[in-house]
Formats: C-alpha cells, structure tokens, sequence
C-alpha cells in the first residue's frame, strides 16, 4: 500500500509546458524528495499526484491503480499546501479533526490523534485559535498536522519547513522522520532545504525545466553526480566549476566541492587571494580569487582566521574532483 | 476538463438542476418575448403558441416605432442608466472604502445615517426632490434623473461594497502603503480592481431599478426630449385599453440594452475573479 | 539614552472626508433632506387647509382607530410572511443555484447565469403582465402545463383567491429576483481562495458538506448582507403588488403590504386623494421597522460574523 | 411669439385623437397657440400630478377627475375658477356637479365626457340561442341560463381580480334600478337611506347571484381578460361602460348589441349611471392663462363636443347642444338617456371624502361577494359602518 | 540617514502580549537580523517599525525622529512580506514599478531599474505575467525586487528567502549583501535560516517570547551565548546540553556544541553507542547515546562510514564547553 508510479506525465498551462514527460517509480513505504530550481514543477507535480490537477498526457498509478479519475479523497493521500490552505473558520483543532470527522473517526481516536499531532508540533497553546491569529510558522504546523493525524497511505509535503525556525525545523524535521518509519507510509517531500533532503530522503529526485535530471539515493547525487546540474544543485555551498581548458583539461568542465579543498598558507596547487570570509561558526566559507581556476568557494570546518586579502594556496582533493563533457554529463 | 474533481453524475445533477431552473426562469421570458411577435387575438387565444405564418404580426413594433422618437428614448435611458452608474459606483466605494478601511470616530455612525435610504422609498420624497430640481432649473433635463439616481443608489452600493472590501488582504494594501501610495492611489489602484466583482455584482443591481423606474422620469423629465424608454412604453398602458403588443414589444426592446449592460458587467466580473488574490 | 522628542502629531485625515464627501453630499441634499422633509409631516395634520402641529396624534390615530390599525397590522403581517417566503424560498435557491454555478469547471455556467438573472431585468410592467397571463385560468398556460403532469385538479385561479394570492405573488417575486441572492453569492464563493477548497477535497470533504462546512461559514457575511437586503427590499416593497394586484391589494386586501398600503394612504388612490400626513406617519413607522432590523443586524449579527480576508 | 401649452392627463388612450383631430382642430382655428397632449399612465396620474402641482412643474391645462379629487386642488388653490369662462354656459349645473363646489356656486373644470353603464351582447350567440334582449331581471338571469346550459358561450364576462370591475360594471351598472338613481343617491348622502337599506342591499345580493356564471377561475379574471374574453367570442354578455364601444367595433368579429341594466319588474321606471368622467381645468399657476382660458372655452364649444364625441364612441358629450353620433352602439346607448332615468356613481360625490373611502370600499365588497366569501349584508353592513365612521350627514358642507 | 530606534516597544493584541518591551539601537548602515523561534513576535516588530502596526506603547524613531504617526511611505522604507503581498491585478514588471511611478520616477530609470532587479533575482522571463501564474518561490522574488528597486534608506525583510532554492538562495543572499554594501542602506532581516543570519548579519537579534535575548555579532553569539536559549538557537545542529550534575560538575546545565566534539572508535571521554547517522555529504551527524551524557550529537567534517549500534568514543573540546546557571545565564 502506497506506491506511486508516474508514467510520462506531461502538463502544460496554455502554451507553457510545465512538465514535459516525467517517469518515476515510488516503491512503498519509500521516502522521496524532490528537489529543483523553483518553478520547474515541483509543486505541478505534487498536485497532479494528489488529482488537483490533471495531466495533459500521462498515467498517474496508486499502488498499481490507474488514479486520473479518482477523486483527490479517494486516493488515500494527504497533502501539506505551500500556501497552507487551513481553513479561515476553523480553529487549530477543527482544522486538523475536519478530514477525521468527515470520515466519520470515532471521536476518542480524534481526540488522540490531536493531541499527538499537536504535542509533535508544539500546538497545544494554540488548539483554541485561527488561522488569522497565527503567526506564519504556527500556521505551517497546522498544516503539517493537518495532514499527520489523518494516517494516510501516501503523504504529500510541499516545502512544509520552509517558514519553521532552525530549532522547529530540526524537531520537526525528525518527527517526520519517525513518522516515515512508524507508519511505513510513503512521502514525497518538495523541499529546498539541502539539510532536509539529505537527511530525510530514501531517494531524491532532481527535477530541471519540468523533466527529472536524476534520481538516487542523497549519498549517490553527491558523490556521484549524472550532469552538470545536479552537481550544482546538490551541495551547498555549490560545487566549483572550472572551465577545463584553464587547468589544460580535456574535460569541458572540472567541478570541485568546496569542501574537498584544503588550503594552506605556503604552498598549494592553486595560489589566491581572499575575497570574502562567512563565518558561520561551525565552518567557514572563503571565497579565493585564484590565478588558475578563478573564484572559488573554499568550506573549512570550525572557525578559520582569514580576513580579505590575505594570500592562500588552495589544493583540490584529486579523488574528489569531477569531470564533465560538452554536453553537460558526467565523464569522470 | 477536470475528471478527478468532479465526478460525472454529481455534474449531471449539476446540469440537470441548472436547467430545470434555467427553463423556469426563462419560460415566462419566452412568452413575453413570443407574444409580441403575434397579432393581439392570437396572444390570448393561445399565449404558449410561437408566432405562426397567421398569427405572425410585427403590429406592436411598428407601433412603437410610430408612436413617439423610440430611439431617442433609448438614449436617454442609457445615457441615465449608465452616468448614474458611473456616479454610484465611483462615490460608492469611495465611501465604502473609507469606512472599512478606516477607524475613525463617528464611523459606524456614518455607516448607518448612509444606510438610511435603504429603509424609505425615495418616493416619498418626490414634492421636495421636485422642488430642488425647479428651484435649480433641473426639470426636464436627464441631470435631474441621474442625481436622483445616484442618490438612490448609493446606499446600497455603499452597503454592499464595504461588505466586499473588508475582504481585501491588509498586507496588500501596507504593501502599496509603503510603496509609497497615497490613500486614494491605494484605493484606485489596489482595492477598487480587487473588488471587481462586487462593483460588478453591485452595477448590476444599481442599474436595474434605473432602467425599469417609471416614477422619477414621469415627475421629473415627461417632457418628449428627456423620456426614457419605459415611461415612453407607458403611453400604450391606457386606462381602458392596453395596447399588450406595443407595451410588449417595447418592454421586449427595452431588455436588451440592459441585458448588453449586463453582460459587460458580468465579464468583469469574470475577470475580477480570475486575476484573483495571491496567498 | 536621551528623551525622545515628542512625535509630530499625528497628521489630519483629509482623504478620509474627501472619500466620504461626494456620497454624503449627493446623498443627504436629494434623499436624506426630502425625506425627512417627508417623515416630519407625521407630525403634523391638516386643519381646516391649515397644516398644524399635532404630536403624536397621528400615531395615536394609526393605532388607536381600530380601521387603520387593522389595515396596518394587516399589511404588516402581510410583508411579514411575504418576507418569510423570500427568506426560506428565495435565499436558499439563491445560495444553491450559486453554488452550482461555481463549481469548478462547470460548463455553460456564464449561460445559466445569464439566463437565471434575466427576470431581475424585468421591468415590474413585463412581471405583472406575464405571471397574470400565465396564471390565468382563461389563457390556459398554467392548467395546461399542470395538465401535461396530471395535476390539472390542483389548479385554481390563485391569484384571485385569498388564501393564495399573497404567497403567489411571494413566489413571483422570488422568481424574479433571485438572480441577486445568486450573484452576490456567487461573486462571494469565487473569492474563496482555491486552495482551502483543494484541502478541503483532500479531506475528504467534498459536494454538499463541503459546502456546508467550508464555503458556507466562509460566506457568512455575504448571507448576512442578503438576508438584510432582502428585509429591507421586501419591507419597501410596493411595485410588484401595484403592478399585479392595484393599488387596492386585492382580493379584500389579502395582499396588502406596508408599501401599497403606504402608497394608497400617501398619494391617495381613485377617489380617494392622498394623505401626506398620515402616509408620513406609515412611512416613519416603516422606517422604524426597517431601522429596528438593520441595527439589530448591524449591532448583534453583523458584529459577529467574522470576515476572512484572503 | 407662439404660446404653448400642455395638457395633463390619464387618457393615454386618447393620445392619438389629440394628436390627429383635437390639436390640430384648435390650432387650425387659434393660430399663435401651440398645445401638447402629455398624458400619463392612469395609475399614476394622480400622484404624478399631485407631485407636480405642489412643486410647481405641472402643466398648463389638467384633465379633471370627477368630484373630489378635483375639488381638492381647486381647494388648495392649484386649480383656477372657471365659473365665468365663456362657454360654460353650455352646460346643465348636474353636467358641471362633477366639477363644482358643494353649494353649486363654483365650477372649476369645464366637463368633457360621461359615461354610460349597461351590458353589451354578442348578437350572433344570442340569435343562435334564441334569446331576446332581457327586460327584466327575471328574463335576464333565464338568459344567462339558457347560455350557460348551451355550454358555449361563458354568460357573462367578468372577473373579480380588479375589483373595480366588479364594483364598476356590476354594482353600479344595475344599483341605480334599486335604489332608484338620484333619489336613493341624494338620500344616502342626507342620510335619509343608509346602506344596509333594502335598496342597498338588494343589488348586493343580485350581485352574488351572477357568480356561476362567471367563467372559470373568474377570481383571478382581469378586466383585459374580460374585454378579450368577450371580443375572442369566448362570452354572450359583457357589463360594460360606454366607453368599451370604439374598441369592441375594432376588435369584435361578430355582431353587437346593448341593453340597459334590466329593470325587477316589466314597466318598472328604469335607471341608468350616466356618470360624468371627465372635465378639463386650469392650472392655477399657469403662466399662460388667457391661451389657457381660450382653449377651454373652445373645448366648451359644440365644435370639440362633435368632434370628441365621435372620435371616442362611448364618451358622450355634456353639453347641452346635442351631438350627432355616428356610431349604432354609442346612439344606442345614448338613447337610453330618454326611457330611463340617468344618475351618477353613488359613491362618487361626497361620501368618498373620508377614510376608510366608500369607493374603494365599495370595489372590494363587490368582489368579496361576487366571489362569495362575504353575504350580502355582511359587506352592507361592512360599508355602512366605514362610513358612519366619519361621515356625518348634513354635516357635509 | 537610516539609523533605528526602538525604545520600549510593547505590543498586546487584545490580552495576548506579543511584545514586552523591546530596546533596540540600530546604527545607520548596520545590517540587523531578527531570529528567534516561531511566533515570538519578530514580524510584529517589523510591521510596528514599518508604521503598520501601532505600539501599545514604546518610541519608534528613525534618524532621530519619533515617526509613530508619520505614514508608512513616509518613513523611507521597503518591506518585503512574509506573505508577499504581491498586487495580483498587475503582472510582475508593474509590481515592481508601482511604488517607482508613484514616486514620479523617470521611466528611463524605472526600466532600468527593474532590469537591474529582475536581472539579479532571474524574473526577467516572468515579467509579464501576473501573480498568480507564478510558482511560490518566484513570487518571493518579484517581493524583493518589489522592496530593492525603490532604493530605500530602511530594508525591512520578513523571511525574504524561505521559499527560495539552495543555489537562488545563496545568489540573492549575496545579492542582498552586495546591495547592502553598496547602498549602505540600513537592514532588517528576519529569518529561519542560521546561514542566512550569520552570513548576512553585522548584529543578530534573538528574540525570544517577545523580549530580546541578546544582541551581538554573530560570532559573538556563537562564541559567547548570553545564556541556554541563546546557546540553543545559534548553531545547528544544537548545542548538546547535558545536565551538570550526570558530569559531576557544578554547573546546573553543560553545553557543549555537535562541531566541538571528536569521536574516536578506540577512546575518549564518554561512550556511546550510534543511534542515527545523517550523511549530509559535506559533513556527517551522528547522534550518540552515551552512558555518561545521554544521548548527543556529533557533527563531523566530510563523510564519514558509521553505522548504527557501532560503538564510538566522543571528547569534547574542553576549550568549548559552556557552562549554564540555574538561571540559564551562561556562567563559564
Ligand atoms: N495556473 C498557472 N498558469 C500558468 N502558469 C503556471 C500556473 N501555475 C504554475 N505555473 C507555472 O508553472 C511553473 C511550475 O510551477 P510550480 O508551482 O510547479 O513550481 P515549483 O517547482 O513548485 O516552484 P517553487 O519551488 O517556487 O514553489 C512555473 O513556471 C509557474 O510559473
Ligand atoms: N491579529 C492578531 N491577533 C492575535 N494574535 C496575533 C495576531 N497577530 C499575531 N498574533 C500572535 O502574535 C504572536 C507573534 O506573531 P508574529 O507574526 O510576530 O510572529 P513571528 O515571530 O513573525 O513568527 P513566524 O516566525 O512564525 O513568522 C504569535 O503568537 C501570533 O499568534
Ligand atoms: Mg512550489
Ligand atoms: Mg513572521
């Protein structure tokens, strides 16, 4: 119960295609994030699965089901909107138990349901009020409890974390983790956190332009990256990318993490200069203007004394630099 | 066309519905409009009857078309209908919006000594509106009917509309507030496009009682350069005779400009809804 | 830290007057000032040709003279149940047939608009004439249409008859105007936003409890506004029963409500000539009713309906 | 410099003889004098001119209703006294009763029109039935009868939704036989009679009697419903007003004939409502008062009365020249004004001063008989204590 | 020209006291971040510094002057939503040029200021269509290309980024420095984001239940947390607090941060077992259960293979430990 199975879903808005052929399997149970630049489809893509929007052309399949005519409800989903979508008359609590009520849920399991829901998300001071007198993280919450106590076989989240604050963010970023793990329900997850989709993802799925660049596991896209996007997109800072010709490559494009370089002050393969230093306390940024490869970011773990200006020597970690051809793709 | 949204049977309980009440509301409309395409025997002899080759009589336009200048009528109508309109809904959600946006002493106040003329015919006020308009030389001018008119109107206009306009986002109009907007940019410029359905919806009611008064333009512009189309009809309402086919075929030509009104309107309101709020 | 200089005063509010000139200026010199010119004769009589100051006497009059305060209670009844027919007939077709038409998606759905709104345009004259016509037991349209459905023997000549006459013109008039209900409705349920409509899909909560728990309560307010217009239009009601019944409210003034009673009293009818003093009197108690219903829709419902802005 | 003026007026009907014949007859003759026939829909004419009249705006000429209505404005200053216009002398003081002060001493409208009640009858049905013109009432409810039990024909046409139909057409077409026209009339209002009397009651009843036969659902029959009914041949008798007679001739496909309200008794003295319906006076603010004064006295002329009378058949004219008509219904008609004795609507004069008014009592009473929800005597008794409830006879000035 | 004042800024709606009395200076040209967990009232602060919202009570003064009743146009700020706030009825390019042809700008630079703006945050391709037909996160841009082309003394952002994608976000967020730079305007910015804070920050704000917790530099706060809260906000993954007396030490509360402990699978100074292991490519969490100090986490550079129940030792860096009162105040 709950695999999805996308087969050349395509979309388009009048003239505008939105998503162009877009195949994907979902096994059950499986956690699946989609990440992209914003407005390739993601949130297109989300909808069509939860049957708000239909396809162009296309099979949308639950658990081996055809679902383009069945109603969103019927689909056995529960959605988390961007734009939160609570309802402006309910209260906190009438919000999350309507979908329950609805489907007529004895009112002893409504009531825990709440109560669970409500306690994982810190909203129990809140139970009593609207919409309109929540803040923006506290009407995300409701969102995302809206959709928790209804149990469904599939979830559907759409950047639900994007208005918590760190300390919620991680909290709720692991409840929604255990929740994966205890209902063995299946998640797909639209998030530009790179935080989130590596910790929480099974598999992610990289979408571009409306088709789907690469799909792996968080560990895969990192090290080993299809294409020139999805080196860039997944990682932040983002990867170096440095034109070949300059360091007497063959390859059309050399792509350096700027966590696999280490820099030292007398010696080093490429000699720069500081640009700009971000200390963000656990790590620092440094932005090197060298001669050879231009500017690159340099992440350094901990704290590094180096003001603007200064003279470095970066040296990349020759196991851990990537090679792309012309067109893009991965050579090595 | 949406399949997973809307299932095929509660959309043809939809269709079915809208259709038993399409038919109920047009019906008597239909036999308004048929009868006055028939001579005067056949529209009681058999009123449900379509115009037949016999009983097929053009009488009642030529009629109207003879009696009287027809189409200055229409003219004046719609020169009425639409200046007060313009007026109703321009001073209307003026007023509408300065009393939901503003907290200001006296405002509920204002609200309901505005709301007053909803609670008396207006008619009852005829002797001194008629005394105003002689004293300042309105009668027998289509001035005198559009002020009347606007005044008619915008109490409810202003009721309605300040209804509508509590509805827009408040971030939005800080938003064009700190852009530098003055009030009244914000009002023209943010509220009053984000309120277009309402002015639609209100335009609509505003203009029919307009169109259709017979009292104000009989009082105040009889004269044959100011009438309007329905006082104009109202020659064929003898006190004996009714000539049904001029009264019909003139009431039958009067829908139409209204039903062209309308229809502006009620793309506008289309419109209005479709530019819709965002988040 | 030092003091703060005290802040500039806050500066005046022009453009909230300017806002709210024109109205009031249009508004109060050609309908507040002649109607309230109008009210205030209720207070007077004429004497002798004269016009006297009579205080109360007319109100006195209006309800202690058991013939006009029979006519009175008569006609009030009368736009009472008229106005209850509008409430629990009109508003709910008017409520359902826009929530119909705003069903996502829905085709043809401009055309019923159109089509359903097309009586609202009617002049009362077209009214009148049609639904006599139509009900008329001697042209036949409504026996032969009851006929087609084998309910013939249910037929009478209900405009005619006491018992029916008011609630017949009730429903003609709710026939006619349904089209307002509908469209503030409509133009109310379309400025929900689509999302909360989506969720509520996803929920589960679809169709008729849809509607009822979430659009509904959403539109609250523009209920509100209707079940107030409606008072308000149906206790100055007047033209349609002038149109269709005269000035007389017949039959034996079963139909008779505060607007043609008030008429015939204030601009006199056949021979009888028109009584501005005690047609005042009417129009001020009118006034009072209506009042009376708009405050308490101001001040106890209005207050307590929450708006949503979206 | 030309003058011109405008008449006020409910006829819209008549729009087309002013327009064709009137107009052009008096401009033709008074060169210098342009007038303007602005008539408005008759139930609104007189609050519209009410309205106009006290702010100043109505025009120049007036079409005056009968008795009261009337009589107010010239109370009230807005109508000129007319009483020694030229031309006036061509009338009889009952001619000019409509239209004056209650001693008789002042007249304000010159009298144009009256009409005559009586019933019109479809020719061909009653030849192909066999049936005589009624004398009696006897004779007359054997008619309707024979008419009725013939199935064709509905015997009379009328119906009760517009109240003044019934009370019009019904009650004061045949009342005068019972309470003898101007006598039982004058004695009401001296209070001599009152209206739960015999006399007064008796047309009530006779009244409740034409209920079956009525056509079906008569109780929602408008009076155009009754004309059509009659003029389509769908109905043998029509209660009429002479006034019905230029439009029957036009629509009417079949042969016509009138006979007036059947007496009880053959031989008994008959009585007709020969009922003064329109008078024309002078805005008292008329800025154009000697053009005014002019065209009144022409419309006081046998000129006007000629012409007026036989372009609106059924209007007959007031003057005391007879008029040559032309039309066989209209002399018909007329000539009733020999045999039998002419009176006016009894309630007209005086007794619908007050509220509640005897008029418009009188229309819902007719019909709440006809239609049978009220006796005879009820409704008598109904209207003779609305009226003891302001009017005290001999008070009436 | 654009310094901030506050100056006792209290703030209840209805009985609920969202601000309790705020003192805040902020230099001319400083660029101030807000943090502080959902619903402690930072937009509130916003909106009164903005003029739209009054105070209960409290002095609001920019450059000097008390502005509580001038108009909020008058004030010389921009403010970018939490909610957009963008006008539907007008497509993204007069979005952004309202507030400039209000402000009788010539057309030539209000071209070419909106070039500039789209440029910078990639709407040139949207710049004719309207609101609605644009994704969640390109609309957050248009709302900062709203604020930047008005040039304005005073930036106010409310979480001006959050819906935007890793590598959009990094680019605006350097935008947004570049533009302070640049226009030495005055910020304040309030986000969920610590990269984003400590980045951009010359002085963060953590509030807290609608008072301050501490003002600082951002490595200030990292480095020296005024107390618990402050400790736990700054810093993510947060900060490791043990209680004292597990450690034998005398201090109610130990702090100690994931960065700042090794892990060892031979020795060290507590045990534990491995309960979790986040694989976030550039560095690796590890939660820990440990005997003596519970269960911890631990942030390590780069990748690193633990599984979990493997056994590990972790030693914090006793140069950063924290050491927390009975009061939450930091005492050492
Ligand atoms: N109703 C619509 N009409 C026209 N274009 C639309 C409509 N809805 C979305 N789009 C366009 O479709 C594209 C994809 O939108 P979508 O909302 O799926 O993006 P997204 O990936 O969710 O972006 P974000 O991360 O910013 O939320 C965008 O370019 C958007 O402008
Ligand atoms: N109109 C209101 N009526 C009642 N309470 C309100 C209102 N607006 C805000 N609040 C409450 O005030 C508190 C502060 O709200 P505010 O929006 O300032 O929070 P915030 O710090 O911006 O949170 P977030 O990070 O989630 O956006 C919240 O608890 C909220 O529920
Ligand atoms: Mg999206
Ligand atoms: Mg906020």
């Amino acid at each position: 119960m709950g695999s999805l199975s996308l087969q050349q879903i395509r979309k388009s808005f009048g003239a505008t295609d939105v998503l162009k052929g877009i195949d994907l399997e979902v096994g059950d149970g499986e956690f699946c994030v989609f990440v992209g630049p914003s407005g390739c489809g993601k949130s297109t893509l989300l909808r069509i699965i939860a049957g708000l929007e239909d396809t162009s052309s296309g099979a949308v399949m639950i658990d081996g089901t055809r679902v383009e005519n069945t109603a969103p409800a019927q689909r056995g989903i529960a959605m988390v909107f961007q734009s939160y979508a609570l309802y402006p008359h309910l209260n906190v609590r009438d919000n999350m138990a309507l979908g329950l009520k609805q489907a007529k849920t004895p009112s002893a399991v409504i009531d825990s349901q709440i109560a669970k829901a409500s306690a994982m998300l810190s909203l129990e001071p809140y139970l009593k009020r609207r919409p309109a007198e929540l803040s923006g993280g506290q009407r995300q919450r409701v969102a995302i409890g809206r959709a928790v106590v209804r149990d469904p076989k599939l979830f559907l989240f759409d950047e639900p974390l994007s208005n918590l604050d760190a300390a919620l963010r991680v909290n709720t970023r692991l409840e929604i983790a255990r929740l994966h793990r205890e209902l063995s329900a299946t998640m797909i997850y639209v998030t530009h956190d790179q935080v989130e989709a590596m910790t929480l993802a099974d598999r992610i799925v990289v979408m571009n332009g409306g088709v789907i660049e690469q799909v792996g596991a968080p560990m895969e896209l990192y090290n080993a990256p299809a294409n020139l996007f999805v080196a860039g997109f997944i990682g932040s800072p983002k990867m170096n990318f440095i034109d070949g010709a300059r360091l007497g490559e063959s390859a059309k494009t050399i792509g350096v993490r700027p966590e696999h370089i280490a820099v030292n002050g007398t010696e080093g393969t490429w000699r720069g200069t500081v640009v700009h230093a971000e200390h963000l306390g656990a790590d620092t940024n440094l932005y090197l203007d060298t001669e050879k490869a231009g500017l690159i970011t340099v992440r350094l773990f901990g704290e590094y004394a180096a003001a603007p200006g200064e003279e470095l020597f970066a040296t990349p970690d020759p196991a851990r630099v990537y090679r792309f051809g012309e067109d893009g793709k991965r050579v090595g | 066309m949406s399949r997973a949204t809307s299932s095929l049977p509660r959309s043809a309980a939809a269709h079915a519905i809208l259709i038993l009440y399409t038919i109920i509301a047009l019906f008597p409309v239909l036999v308004v409009v048929m009868n006055s395409f028939k001579a005067r025997n056949a529209i009681f002899r058999a009123p449900l009857m379509p115009p037949t080759t016999t009983t097929f009589d053009t009488v009642g336009y030529t009629t109207v078309m003879a009696q009287g200048d027809f189409l200055l009528y229409f003219g004046n109508s719609l020169t009425v209908t639409v200046v007060s309109l313009f007026l109703v809904l321009l001073f209307g959600a003026m007023a509408a919006f300065a009393l939901s946006e503003y907290r200001f002493r006296g405002n509920t106040l204002t609200g309901l000594y505005l709301a007053l003329g909803i609670m008396i015919p207006i008619r009852l006020g005829t002797v001194a509106i008629l005394q105003l308009m002689v004293a300042s030389g309105l009668v027998n001018t289509l001035t005198a009917l559009i002020l009347v008119y606007t005044a008619q109107g915008l109490p409810l206009a202003i009721f309605i509309l300040s209804e509508f306009m509590r509805t827009v986002s408040d971030d939005l109009k800080n938003a064009g507030r700190i852009d530098g907007l003055s009030e009244y940019r914000i009002f023209f410029r943010l509220v009053l496009p984000l309120v277009r359905p309402a002015m639609a919806t209100v335009a609509v009611f505003t203009m029919i009682p307009i169109w259709n008064d017979l009292w104000f333009p009989l009082i105040l512009a009889p004269s044959e350069s100011t009438k309007t189309v329905t006082l104009g009809a109202q020659i064929f309402l003898g006190q004996f005779v009714t000539n049904w086919n001029a009264v019909l075929a003139a009431l039958s030509l009067a829908i139409l400009p209204v039903l062209v009104l309308y229809f502006i309107f009620s793309r506008q309101l289309i419109r209005g809804i479709t530019s819709g709020a965002v988040k | 830290m030092t003091q703060a200089p005290a802040p500039a005063r806050r500066p005046f509010r022009w453009h909230i007057p300017v806002l709210l000139a024109p109205a009031v200026l249009v508004y109060s010199a050609i309908m507040i000032l002649p109607l309230f010119g109008t009210l205030q004769l209720s207070l007077f009589r004429n004497v002798e040709g004269v016009r006297t100051f009579v205080g109360l006497a007319n109100f006195q009059t209006l309800f202690g003279d058991a013939r006009w305060s029979a006519s009175f209670w008569n006609a009030l009844w009368n736009n009472t149940w008229f106005f209850i027919i509008h409430m629990v007939v009109q508003n709910p077709i008017g409520v359902a047939l826009a929530a119909l038409l705003s069903s996502p998606r829905l085709r043809f759905a401009a055309f019923y608009r159109t089509a359903i709104f097309i009586p609202t345009i009617l002049s009362f004259v077209i009214v009148g004439f049609v639904w006599k016509l139509i009900l008329s037991p001697l042209w036949g349209v409504a026996p032969n249409l009851l006929d087609l459905v084998g309910l013939k023997s249910l037929f009478t000549p209900w405009l005619g008859k006491e018992e029916y006459a008011l609630t017949t013109l009730g429903l003609i008039s709710v026939w006619q105007f349904v089209g307002i209900p509908m469209m503030l409705i409509y133009a109310a349920l379309l400025s929900i936003p689509d999302e909360v409509i989506e969720a509520a899909e996803l929920d589960g909560v679809t169709g008729w409890s849809q509607f009822w728990k979430i659009k509904l309560p959403l539109i609250l307010p523009s209920i509100g506004i209707i079940s107030i217009l409606t008072f308000v239009g149906n206790f100055n009601a007047f033209d349609l029963i002038y149109s269709a019944q005269g000035a007389l409210a017949g039959p034996n003034y079963s139909t008779d409500i505060l607007g043609t009673f008030l008429y015939r009293t204030f601009f006199g009818f056949q021979l009888q000539s028109g009584d501005p003093y005690m047609g005042s009197t009417i129009a001020s108690m009118m006034f009072v009713i209506i009042l009376a219903g708009v405050c308490v829709y101001l001040f106890a419902v209005q207050t307590r309906l929450r708006r949503y802005q979206f | 410099q030309d003058k011109s003026l405008t008449i006020e007026s409910w006829r819209n009907d008549d729009l087309t003889i002013w327009q064709e014949k009137l107009i052009p007859a008096f401009e033709k003759a008074h060169p210098g004098i342009k007038v303007t026939f602005a008539p408005s829909a008759p139930t609104e004419y007189n609050a519209a001119l009410n309205a106009k009249l006290d702010a100043g705006s109505a025009g120049d000429l007036i079409t005056c209703r009968p008795f009261d209505a009337s009589l107010d404005l010239f109370n009230k200053g807005q109508l000129a006294d007319l009483t020694s216009l030229p031309g006036m002398e061509n009338f009889s003081p009952v001619a000019k009763s409509a239209w004056s002060t209650d001693d008789g001493s002042k007249t304000f409208c010159v009298p144009m029109a009256s009409v005559i009640h009586g019933f019109i009858y479809n020719k061909d049905a009653f030849d192909q039935l066999g049936i005589a013109v009624p004398k009696t009432e006897a004779e007359f409810f054997a008619a309707l009868d024979k008419i009725k039990a013939d199935g064709n024909y509905i015997p009379l046409a009328m119906g009760t939704k517009d109240l003044w139909e019934a009370a019009t057409m019904g009650y004061q077409n045949i009342g005068p036989n019972y309470w003898k026209g101007e006598d039982g009339r004058k004695a009401l209002i001296e209070g001599k009679q009152k209206l739960t009397d015999a006399d007064w009651v008796e047309p009530l009843k006779t009244l409740a009697k034409w209920k079956p036969y009525l056509g079906d659902g008569f109780e929602a029959q408008a009076y155009p419903d009754s004309q059509n009914l009659f003029t389509l041949g769908r109905a043998a008798i029509y209660p009429a007003g002479s006034w019905e007679i230029s439009q029957f001739n036009s629509q009417a496909q079949f042969k016509m004939g009138a006979f007036p309200p059947p007496v009880k008794n053959a031989g008994d003295t008959c009585y007709i409502s020969d009922h003064n319906d329109i008078g024309i006076g002078l805005n008292a603010k008329s800025p154009n008062q000697d053009a005014a004064k002019t065209f009144l006295s022409w419309v006081a002329s046998p000129e006007f009365a000629t012409i007026y009378a036989n372009a609106l058949p059924g209007f007959f004219s007031l003057s005391n020249t007879p008029v040559k008509m032309e039309d066989p219904l209209a002399q018909e008609f007329v000539s009733w004004r020999e045999q039998c004795k002419p009176t006016i609507r009894s309630t007209y004069q005086v007794l619908s001063r007050g509220t509640p008014n005897l008029e418009n009592e009188t229309w819902v009473e007719s019909a709440n008989v006809i239609n049978g929800t009220e006796t005879a005597e009820q409704a008598a008794d109904k209207l003779q204590k609305g009226l003891d409830g302001w009017y005290k006879p001999g008070a009436a000035k």
